[in-house]
């Protein structure tokens, strides 16, 4: 039951081209940060990137795309990466843009074994096209679809041996279900533990899902919008 | 006519004390400065938090604590974190009381437009389709013209929609108005200063004018 | 945001005949004693109860069976309880028998806001009877909707005045669901806090789920099959 | 012939090292006691819990700590809770590598009955359906005949179905056999002093037999 592997090149070392990823965080906020550089230095092309956002230029998934590594991003938010943007009007890449919730949502039915759920938003708009469309109690729904993603790459604050996982603060977001939903779970965390060290009840992610861990290194944790108050 | 200050000012009095409240970036963020004491209020942050706290005082960033704007900001007493898909699922299940957010534009029947503009921009919906869809009572805080002069309520929006009949109440500059679908933007209140014929101007889309309008009050 | 109340008596007053409500727990596992306590002496009739179990005899749902409080149990096993099978043989009890995954699921669609989800239990069985199919990726899938219930009572380890929960081992079984489920949530808790006194990594249930909390007494937690090994 | 200890035995051998299993009441609970050295599984119970120890110390017993039998049972280290959804959501995702479970009847083609008997029992399904339903790898444990000493493996099921087309493997206290549908009950194994004739007359569906048949080996 021991999942520990080396590093973010040992645990990606089989993510090759043209697969399909998701790749937690919100934002900057707790996105895998060790696994996206090891994806850059491996350079695996073609790759799909289910990821809310897309980093920016500098800094996570942005890396990936100065690389031109990622054939297509499937996102809720990509609105602050110039070289996004530049690749997306070229034509050079694919963007399918869904809204938040269903994204989250759409994790979560393959984390749970869902083929698909009924979902109200983008009713009535672009995201509805070519949908199948329901009406329950009233309301219309689109059929949304469970992603199906090769790998996901995680990161979390804490985890064990046997694979559990603990996140800190708002770094839950897209983590949490995107680690339960790929086929093989790749978590990087701050702190490797033994197992039986963190209390059963606490446990985000049950380690059942999580295929390969690691305690990652040098992370930059950058801040977005570095907003203060006066003292 | 109010700065974006009154605006947040004359929102934050639609708050009543023991709501759930989204509130959207730019204008809607300032509401939360605005609501009155003893009106007790809970922010969600539908990245993952309920009991949003201010921002943090300098040195005390935690970059694992943001908003849904990618700020930095603090807990208060209560917080609660969670993943995005039980942060919609609570949107989605009508547990927030009231969603406060911007828009390029809004129609007649309540139809709102704020995420991309084709040819333009694009940013991506993020999880406003999400809240106006689910949401049981939105307001748009916005300007009454853009940038060009032109209209933002109109008879039916021109941008691609992020939802359908959903705005409820509108606060502009000029103006508070109320969406009645099949009759049009019901004119509520004035701001200080502004005439009804002002704000007949700057609306593209029915405005309607019951009996005498009251002056907005904003403390 | 105070969501406290005095007691069981007060927290369910206005639950009175015919309603739809759901009652957390696995077996007699993290039942809602208080509140199945005062609603017997409430007396209020015609119930349908959503709950994974039925209690035994002389303890939890079984009490409002004795009573016949209860028009209909919506349940995956209620193999416990003698009076129960009276009174469903008899006729005096109308059953719903659900799988136990998709009984859970259903809590969780409501918890979500999803009127409908496609799940595989049950397929070429009984409890496929009148309902859609639709095959996904090869797998034939039920049309299961979400559950409409107008009370939720649910039992948690600790909770605080604003209504956020934590569940103690394998108590969290239905009452995390379920807890989000209800149109009025009901917690009782063996230890009340302040706001602020849980840790918000922690929170199994985010109390904006939650209308109504207090502090229960004299839990009994009664073992319904109490295994040992030999020391 | 083997008691149930030894089909507990023969299916401990069917666990592979780095399994998670759930294990079904009855014969099932106790293939956990014959696991062989070496081979590290990770038991999961419906209600919630990954990483099931054995049953408490006598005074030890904790009721907030039961399996899906309703037992008391115990923590070991890396046991890790979580609510029902989530539990049969693993189950559902194909994360649980076996399930053992017991059956009243079991036909050629892998269809299961196990949980009701008309007219006679009304205890429920319990997450017997999910499980079989989800599960990829499912192995059977049960007697080969019922106490009116009819057969339990059957041409098609006579009872209310728990699954269809699901079953893999039986283990009985005559035989081992594989389900492959479209041929029937494939012998791969007979107990210690049974015969193939000894298993033919107790099997009512069809049995296939290909060469010689290896006794079982049990430690």
């Amino acid at each position: 039951m021991n999942k520990v592997v080396k590093n973010a090149d040992d645990a990606i070392k089989d993510l090759t081209d043209n697969l399909v990823i998701m790749l937690g965080g919100f934002g900057l906020c707790g996105i895998p940060e060790n696994c996206i550089t090891a994806l850059v230095k491996k350079g695996s092309k073609g790759l799909t990137c289910i990821s809310n956002n897309a980093g920016v230029d500098d800094f996570g998934i942005g890396l990936m795309l100065k690389t031109r590594q990622v054939k297509k991003m499937i996102s809720s938010y990509v609105g602050e990466n110039a070289e996004f943007e530049r690749q997306l009007l070229s034509g050079e890449l694919e963007v399918d843009l869904i809204p938040q919730g269903t994204l989250a949502t759409r994790c979560m039915a393959a984390a749970y074994g869902m083929p698909a759920v009924w979902l109200r938003a983008g009713v009535g708009t672009e995201v509805a096209i070519g949908k199948e469309v329901r009406n329950f109690n009233g309301v219309d729904h689109l059929l949304e679809y469970a992603f199906d993603a090769d790998f996901a790459l995680v990161k979390a604050w804490k985890g064990d041996t046997h694979g559990n996982l603990i996140f800190r603060k708002t770094t839950r977001n897209f983590n949490m279900q995107m680690a339960m939903a790929g086929k093989i779970t790749v978590a990087e965390v701050e702190e490797l533990v033994p197992a039986g060290d963190l209390d059963p009840d606490q446990i985000h992610v049950p380690g059942i899902y999580v295929q390969r861990i690691f305690q990652g290194s040098n992370y930059e944790k950058r801040i977005e919008q570095r907003t203060v108050r006066k003292s | 006519m109010l700065d974006k200050i009154g605006i947040a000012k004359r929102i934050a009095k639609e708050v009543k004390d023991g709501y759930y409240v989204n509130l959207g970036i730019g204008i809607p963020t300032l509401v939360a400065n605005y609501i009155p004491e003893g009106v007790n209020v809970t922010l969600q942050s539908e990245n993952g938090m309920l009991g949003m706290g201010p921002f943090p005082f300098d040195g005390e960033e935690d970059a694992d604590l943001i908003n849904a704007g990618k700020q930095t900001i603090t807990e208060v007493p209560g917080t609660a974190y969670f993943d995005s898909a039980l942060s919609f699922g609570m949107i989605r299940a009508g547990k927030v009381d009231l969603t406060i957010l911007g828009a390029m534009e809004v129609s007649e029947n309540g139809d709102i437009a704020n995420w991309k503009i084709p040819g333009k921009m694009v940013k991506g919906m993020g999880g406003a389709m999400d809240l106006v869809a689910a949401a049981q009572n939105i307001i748009v805080a916005m300007q009454h013209v853009n940038k060009a002069g032109e209209s933002k309520l109109l008879p039916s929006c021109t941008l691609p929609l992020t939802g359908v009949k959903c705005v409820k109440k509108i606060v502009t500059e000029l103006a508070v108005l109320e969406v009645v679908p099949g009759e049009g933007f019901v004119l509520l209140e004035s701001a200080p200063g502004v005439t009804v014929e002002d704000i007949r101007k700057a609306t593209a889309g029915k405005l309607v004018v019951k009996g005498d309008v009251p002056e907005m009050v904003i403390d």
